[in-house]
């Protein structure tokens, strides 16, 4: 599914970091604004298969550097950590565990629920590049 | 406390992301699939003495009070159905050690399996409809997957099948979810109970019972109840013994915890009309089964068959809505997932050993495995309800009920069709262990059957065979505990009430 | 004391199943087996027969509690009835055990047998003794599965096989039908204790459910003791083992159905529907055996037929229910156990030293068996009804009765009379007195020690009471009889009462039955010309076909294989029943439909996502189809960005792109669309979506209809910021309210993407299967390109594997 | 309005229902997928259509103002979308392995399963 083309190898090279960043960005303000882990997976997932198809899928597993479905497991495993969190405080689970940080809104309150989030984000990202890289690599 | 009614969803969920996590080693994946489901049933059993002692179980989840947030709540029944769950995941995943192949598991058997008993426990404790949705999913895809893996030609053309009835099936929930939160505006269960028996107005009364109608056929699917089972017998045939086993001991009995639950706390506002279909499709059920599993000389297809007609029996309890039927319909559940995954593992020994499911080229087993013939003559015949095994008891908790309350019709069905249930259980014993072989030149096959593989594979029989025996012998106590269930859900406020309640 | 006297033979009986397989593993001979394991039921006996003297006349009973919430007890009762039935079992069973050792010498399933045949030894002392009617139907069921075991014993042979069946659910189905029946009876009852019913007497007969109750009962007595119509597994089930027959098929557990008639005589009996349902089956019973056993020529089945005869005759003296006819049927119950037994042994013991059962082969065996055929003789002569022996007595009796009855059923009794001296003759004289036809398959010898102290016990045993009736009468015949009753009746037995019409009658028979033995070639040929094929075994196998058929026609029709015949199918019951229910509440015709406010660019949208829709259905090319389908996703997402959704319109869009490049990957390389289905089809399948489209509209605008709670929603719009820390509710709501449907949701995404992952990339040693099944008929259309479709992961060398799936897909092939 | 998006998920599970009862499997997901469109419509629609501002809470404010979206349809509905993006993309996969494995796209060549 590789498409050799230095325009678009060119385009990717650029696009590839701002996509991850956009993600990273859509992640961060899915608590206030629309947004939220589900959606940045996705962008972050399509900067990875954009990539794949400029350079193959062999050298973006490369760049993302750890197997998808291992990210489908970290993606879990932080997800159900975050709700195990509340256990230690005597909460049920899932319960929402909160910091308050000296930081800019909306960094300034760090809970278990952003941290589910994350485990949804990776998830997210793990379970469209295993797809999407599976593909590419069947055709 | 909050911990115990976690531990049936978090376990296997643990479990899954482990071996996910471990996805390099076949080894360590084998070995977590072992403890994780011995974790589960140990947790089980813990709910269990825990909820048979006291009150019902819930938690907040989140610490959200119901209705909002999501309420898990365990009460007799769960407990049970998780119990259930337990023990056939722990004799399933010791037999699969054994026959599942190294391709399958680098491809993710084991995860599979755990996410698949997240889903069965999920659906058994959760307060919450559309929880119960998002749980029937998990267990659905896994199901998908398990059945799919492998590419087997067979395996896809049954995969296809089981996949869109089913999907059909999620669809329809769906679709009944989002009209019953337009009326109601709540999608707790006990809400919505509660809110059901305050009293319906005559507006709302028609299409609430036209949303029972949309459940009915939802969980009727997944239930294998007539006419929707088609799916069922089409597919579970196809993949590794040990998917079948584990498919025919949960899957379809969470159909019908989910007919049971809703049909007992929920839509009990005309149980006239209800209850009376439930009842008639309970008869039908029951005889088309059998009667599909009569025309099979494919001991897997046989079994498939088998299976609907005994959900005949548990929708038969319910149908007849009283404490005594519905005890025997929980008490039947165990029985028959029991006897039935026990049948299909005995299914895959003989697999193992001659190589085939097709009862006309088996045979001999009787002389060659006299063990494997006493472990499967339990197991049939307390399918068949034979005394003094579990059947019989599940049986006569049944027809006792039915007679009491007059419906002498469906105990006449019930009965005949457990003659040809018999009937069809020793067509089995006739061909596979009585008759000789019928082709001697074919290599004997294989004799896998030697060794350390074949004793554990045989224990995980062993155990299932005589837990029957067990239940049989055992069947007042077993029976006491499953009329509590009973007389808890003919009494949905006592659910209610500890919903309300929250955690304590 | 007495009490756990009653309880400990079984513990005993029990013991000797392990005992049985274990000696078998130590190499003990058969015979050694044999008169070892004889003990348990003799002691059995013992303890028995001194807790029924100890007693003096009054029942011993013992209840032990089992399965409380089910209402069964392991409670036993005995009282004369039990103990004739206790004595019969374990005495004769001892026999039988010591008879087995030597008739199945050579074979080295012994142990086997001797567990199933202990197991069922159990079970028919359960039966007898239990007074808990469940409990009884418990022991009752377990008789069946072990006689199916033993009529199976030869399970090489297909005969066997077909015949342990047929008895199974001849006598499984007459059970389920008794179980139902006792169910009715203990609710009606309040108790399933027969102790307790026997008290209430007759007065359950007014309850509206008696008859019903009645009928059940009856169907599983007269399955189980092989009544007419059912009598035909009976003669079937002489395939097993000749101890096996003597024991179960002639002695005991055809007799529980006779058991439990005469055991619910005192409540059942009496009523008008009693004489003639029981009587009058019991009269067909023994006219139909009689007919059918003159055309025998095999020793087995000859005694077969005349023991559904003798079981005609006790079910026909239990309905007469008189005083004298409870007496008859406890004496010739009695003497018929032992002639009967003393009869099936000797043949065993022919067949087993000349290797044939057939009748007009044998004879002259008396100089080379002389102590078998002392056995054979007087048992012979018992059977006939000669005096002096006990057969002699039991038969006047059950003449007595008849007369008693009335003529027709005199005649009746009459009738049965001469055909049991015909087979009398056929099967204790023919083969030692006769002259033999043609040269045996063996030479002949006497029988072993073991084969020939059975018959000529239970032989002499019939002429010492013949002799001295009076301690059998008192100690056992007058007690079973009062037990039958409800009532004492006092028996005196005598050999010699004088000449009676019943004496005379007896003359009669003897001597027209001796001619009917003497012209035995002539009538034989004569009734096989007029034999009628239609009878009732006949109507078992056809109903069986029958059944097959059905089965396999149903199976058709549901499971066609065809998904979409799957799919209408649910579709239509959906909407059936749903439709029905709302029209029945009448709903759908008081629905206010008002689109005043909808705005313009809304109605286009709508337009917009109906065409769409309508240009996937009917784009002839899949490209097409998909990219409609993208169109309808994207209104969609449209609509929710109209409605206050923003999270889902970029959800919504995010996934449809997505989906849409799926569907391209996956789909780019199949062929064109082609219209499968004919012009008609599709027009039927319009109007079923149609339909189930207009129900879904309808129901959705019945549930706006109704006004909405609002105190959920209004839960989160107040406190996602004060209690969750965020702004967007709808993200609070995912990641924190209701966070565990989105855990299962990633959960469902993360098997997803394993799934994908597994599907397209599972290649394993396919070349197994291949080279396992070479004639594996695989379909031509199997491309070729699938095989290179995936090269990155074909094994090139076939992983071992015990992978089932394969075989099964190549069983299924071919 | 809530009519006319009545009639669009009518319109939407008749095209689904249709598309199922088809022979190829082509058409068979894409029937599936006009069903979970039609069943998230029609859960969005039956919890009421509300054009007033999204469910996100104003800057200043400490909770929702009416009139606002009603946010629970809509968290289910993401959670349904996503759900059936799962297994549109399993079901994918799984036809394209059957289009492999059978040779062929048409149902009815696929009853090897039948009774």
């Amino acid at each position: 599914m590789r498409v050799d083309s230095l325009i678009l190898r060119t385009a990717v090279r650029y696009l590839f970091p701002l996509l991850l960043t956009f993600a990273v960005f859509v992640f961060l303000r899915g608590h206030n604004d629309p947004g939220g882990g589900f959606v940045a997976g996705l962008v972050a997932a399509a900067a990875y298969g954009l990539y794949s198809i400029a350079y193959g899928a062999e050298q973006a597993r490369r760049v993302l550097g750890v197997e998808t479905r291992l990210l489908i497991g970290i993606g879990l495993a932080i997800a159900l950590l975050s709700g195990l969190a509340g256990l230690t405080s005597g909460l049920p689970f899932m319960s929402g565990l909160w910091i308050d940080l000296p930081l800019p809104s909306p960094l300034n309150k760090i809970g278990t629920p952003l941290l589910f989030d994350l485990g949804v984000f990776l998830t997210v990202l793990g379970v469209t590049l295993t797809i999407i890289f599976a593909l590419e690599e069947v055709e | 406390m909050n911990i115990l009614i976690l531990l049936p969803i978090a376990i296997p969920l643990a479990t899954g992301i482990a071996t996910l996590l471990a996805y390099r080693s076949r080894m360590i994946q084998r070995w977590l699939n072992v403890i994780g489901s011995t974790a589960l049933l140990a947790a089980a059993i813990v709910l269990l003495t825990e909820v048979a002692g006291q009150d019902i179980l819930v938690t907040q989840v989140g610490n959200w009070p119901a209705p909002f947030g999501i309420i898990l709540a365990v009460d007799l029944f769960s407990a049970i159905m998780l119990l259930l769950t337990g023990i056939i995941a722990l004799a399933v995943s010791v037999f699969s050690l054994f026959t599942i192949d190294a391709a399958r598991e680098q491809f993710g058997y084991h995860q599979l399996y755990h996410f698949l008993l997240m889903g069965v426990s999920g659906t058994f404790v959760t307060g919450d409809l559309f929880n119960l949705y998002v749980w029937f999913e998990v267990l659905l895809i896994s199901s998908f997957v398990l059945l799919a893996l492998g590419g087997e030609r067979a395996q896809m053309e049954g995969a296809i099948k089981y996949v869109t009835l089913n999907l059909m099936a999620s669809a329809i929930f769906l679709a009944a979810l989002g009209l019953l939160y337009g009326i109601f505006g709540t999608l707790n269960m006990a809400d919505l109970g509660r809110i059901i028996a305050q009293g319906l107005s005559p507006q709302e009364r028609g299409p609430v019972t036209a949303l029972a109608m949309l459940f009915m056929a939802a969980f009727g699917i997944k239930a294998a109840m007539f006419p929707l089972f088609f799916w069922l017998p089409d597919s579970y045939h196809t993949p590794p013994v040990a998917v079948s086993a584990l498919f025919s001991g949960l899957l379809t009995k969470v159909g019908v915890y989910a007919l049971v639950r809703v049909f007992t706390l929920i839509f009990i506002h005309d149980t006239g009309f209800t209850h009376t279909l439930l009842l008639f499709l309970a008869g039908l059920t029951m005889i088309t089964g059998v009667l599909g599993a009569v025309a099979q000389y494919d001991m897997r297809r046989l079994l498939s068959f088998h299976i609907i007609s005994q959900i005949g029996y548990l929708l038969m309890g319910l149908g007849l809505f009283s404490a005594a039927s519905l005890a025997s319909t929980i008490f039947f559940t165990v029985h028959v997932s029991i006897a039935k995954t026990a049948l299909f593992l005995v299914s895959g020994a003989l697999y193992h050993r001659y190589g085939t499911y097709d009862l006309k080229k088996l045979g001999g087993a009787y002389h060659h495995m006299p063990g494997l013939a006493v472990l499967f003559l339990l197991a049939a015949l307390a399918l068949a309800g034979l005394p003094p095994l579990s059947g019989f008891f599940a049986k006569l908790g049944l027809v006792r009920a039915g007679l009491a309350q007059g419906h002498y019709l469906i105990v006449a069905v019930a009965l005949g069709v457990s003659l040809l249930t018999l009937f069809s259980m020793m067509k089995i014993w006739n061909e596979a262990f009585w008759k000789d072989r019928p082709d001697h030149d074919q290599r004997i096959s294989s004799l896998r059957g030697e060794g350390r593989n074949w004793t554990t594979l045989l224990i995980s029989v062993a155990s299932l065979s005589l837990l029957t025996a067990i239940m049989g012998l055992g069947a007042s106590p077993a029976f006491e505990l499953a009329l509590g269930a009973g007389a808890q859900l003919m009494n949905p406020d006592l659910y209610i009430q500890a919903v309300w309640k929250g955690a304590p | 004391m007495n009490e756990w006297l009653l309880a400990l033979p079984f513990f005993i009986l029990l013991l000797a199943i392990p005992l049985a397989l274990w000696m078998r593993q130590q190499g003990l001979t058969t015979a050694q087996m044999g008169w070892l394991l004889a003990l348990f039921p003799l002691a059995s006996l013992v303890m028995m027969g001194y807790a029924v003297l100890s007693a003096q006349g009054q029942p011993v009973a013992v209840s032990i509690p089992w399965a409380p919430a089910f209402d069964i007890s392991f409670s036993l009762y005995l009282d004369g009835l039990s103990s004739l039935f206790a004595l019969l079992i374990l005495g004769i069973g001892a026999l039988i055990v010591i008879y087995a050792g030597g008739y199945l010498g050579s074979d080295p399933n012994i142990g086997r047998f001797y567990a199933w045949l202990f197991l069922f030894m159990f079970a028919m002392l359960g039966v007898v003794l239990a007074d808990n009617l469940l409990m009884l139907f418990i022991f009752w069921e377990l008789t069946s599965l072990s006689s199916f075991l033993l009529i199976g014993y030869y399970h090489h042979e297909a005969g066997s096989r077909s015949a342990a069946l047929q008895a199974l659910l001849v006598t499984g189905g007459g059970g389920l039908a008794m179980l139902a029946g006792v169910v009715l009876l203990g609710q009606i009852g309040g108790t399933f204790e027969a102790s307790a019913l026997l008290v209430q007497g007759k007065a359950l007969q007014h309850h509206p459910l008696f008859v019903p109750v009645l009928a059940l009962i009856l169907l599983g007595a007269f399955t189980k003791s092989a009544q007419f119509p059912f009598h035909f597994w009976l003669p079937n089930a002489m395939a097993a083992p000749t101890p096996v027959s003597a024991y179960l098929h002639s002695a005991t557990m055809v007799k529980a159905g006779v058991y439990l008639l005469a055991r619910l005589n005192p409540i059942l009996g009496g009523h008008p529907i009693w004489l003639y349902a029981v009587g009058g089956v019991g009269a067909a019973t023994m006219l139909v055996a009689s007919v059918l056993a003159y055309s025998q020529t095999d020793l087995k089945r000859l005694l077969a037929y005349s023991t559904v005869a003798a079981l005609g005759t006790l079910t026909l003296l239990i309905g007469l229910g008189s005083p004298l006819a409870l007496k008859a049927a406890a004496t010739f119950l009695l003497a018929h156990a032992l002639y009967k037994g003393a009869l099936f042994l000797v043949a065993g013991a022919v067949d087993h030293e000349t290797g044939t059962r057939h009748v007009p082969r044998l004879g002259g065996l008396l100089r080379a068996m002389p102590l078998t055929a002392t056995a054979a003789g007087l048992a012979a002569l018992s059977m006939a009804g000669l005096p002096p022996l006990f057969g002699f007595i039991a038969k006047e009796l059950v003449y007595e009765s008849g007369l008693e009855a009335g003529p027709i059923w005199m005649a009746v009794a009459l009738f049965m009379g001469l055909s049991t001296v015909f087979v009398a003759g056929m099967t204790g004289v023919a083969p030692f007195w006769a002259k033999p036809s043609e040269k045996l398959p063996h030479s002949p010898h006497e029988a072993p020690s073991t084969m020939w102290s059975g018959p000529l016990l239970l032989a002499s045993v019939g002429l010492l009471t013949g002799l001295l009736p009076a301690g059998a009468a008192e100690r056992i015949i007058g007690p079973a009889a009062s037990s039958m009753a409800g009532q004492t009746i006092p028996v005196k037995l005598v050999l010699w009462h004088g000449i009676t019409p019943a004496f005379l009658l007896s003359v009669v028979t003897v001597v027209v039955g001796t001619l009917l033995f003497a012209y035995r070639t002539s009538l034989r040929l004569t009734l096989q010309r007029l034999s009628w094929p239609w009878g009732p075994a006949y109507l078992y196998e056809r109903s069986l076909d029958g059944l097959n058929a059905l089965a396999r026609f149903q199976t058709r029709l549901l499971q066609s294989g065809a998904l979409r015949y799957y799919l209408l199918t649910i579709v239509l019951s959906v909407v059936v029943t749903v439709g029905w229910v709302l029209l029945r509440s009448g709903v759908p015709w008081v629905l206010p439909l008002s689109v005043n406010d909808v705005l313009f660019y809304e109605a286009a949208l709508a337009v917009l996502i109906l065409g769409a829709t309508l240009a996937a259905i009917l784009s002839p090319f899949r490209l097409g189809a998909i990219a409609a389908l993208g169109v309808v996703g994207a209104g969609i997402a449209l609509i929710y960005l109209m409605f206050g959704a923003p999270d889902l319109a970029i959800t919504q869009f995010a996934i449809e792109a997505l989906t849409v490049i799926l569907f391209v990957l996956a789909f780019y390389h199949l062929p064109r669309f082609k219209n499968l289905s004919s012009p008609s089809v599709r027009r039927s399948d319009a109007v079923v979506a149609l339909l189930t489209g207009s129900l879904m509209t309808l129901l959705v605008l019945v549930a706006v209809d109704v006004e909405i709670s609002p105190v959920v929603s209004r839960f989160f719009a107040e406190n996602a910021l004060t209690k969750a820390y965020g702004r967007n509710v709808v993200n609070v709501i995912l990641v924190d309210f209701r966070s565990l449907d989105t855990l299962g949701e990633i959960t469902v995404l993360g098997v997803a993407g394993i799934g994908v992952y597994a599907l397209l990339k599972f290649r394993k040693g396919r070349t197994k299967a291949e080279s396992a099944a070479p004639s594996l008929a695989r379909r031509s259309a199997q491309p070729a390109q699938a095989a290179s479709a995936a090269p990155a992961l074909t094994p090139s060398v076939p992983l071992p594997t015990d992978d089932p799936a394969e075989a099964s897909k190549g069983g299924e092939a071919s | 309005m809530e009519v006319v998006l009545a009639i669009v998920v009518g319109g939407l599970y008749a095209a689904g229902i249709y598309m199922l009862l088809r022979r190829s499997l082509v058409k068979l997901l894409i029937g599936l997928a006009f069903l979970s469109h039609a069943a998230n419509l029609l859960i969005f629609t039956a919890a009421r259509l509300n054009r007033a501002a999204p469910p996100v809470i104003a800057p200043g404010e400490q909770a929702l103002t009416a009139p606002y979206a009603d946010p629970l349809p809509q968290a289910l509905i993401l959670t349904a979308i996503v759900i059936s993006f799962g297994v549109t993309a399993f079901a994918l996969a799984l036809a394209y392995r059957t289009y492999r494995s059978v040779g062929s796209d048409d149902l009815d060549e696929m009853k090897g399963t039948e009774g």
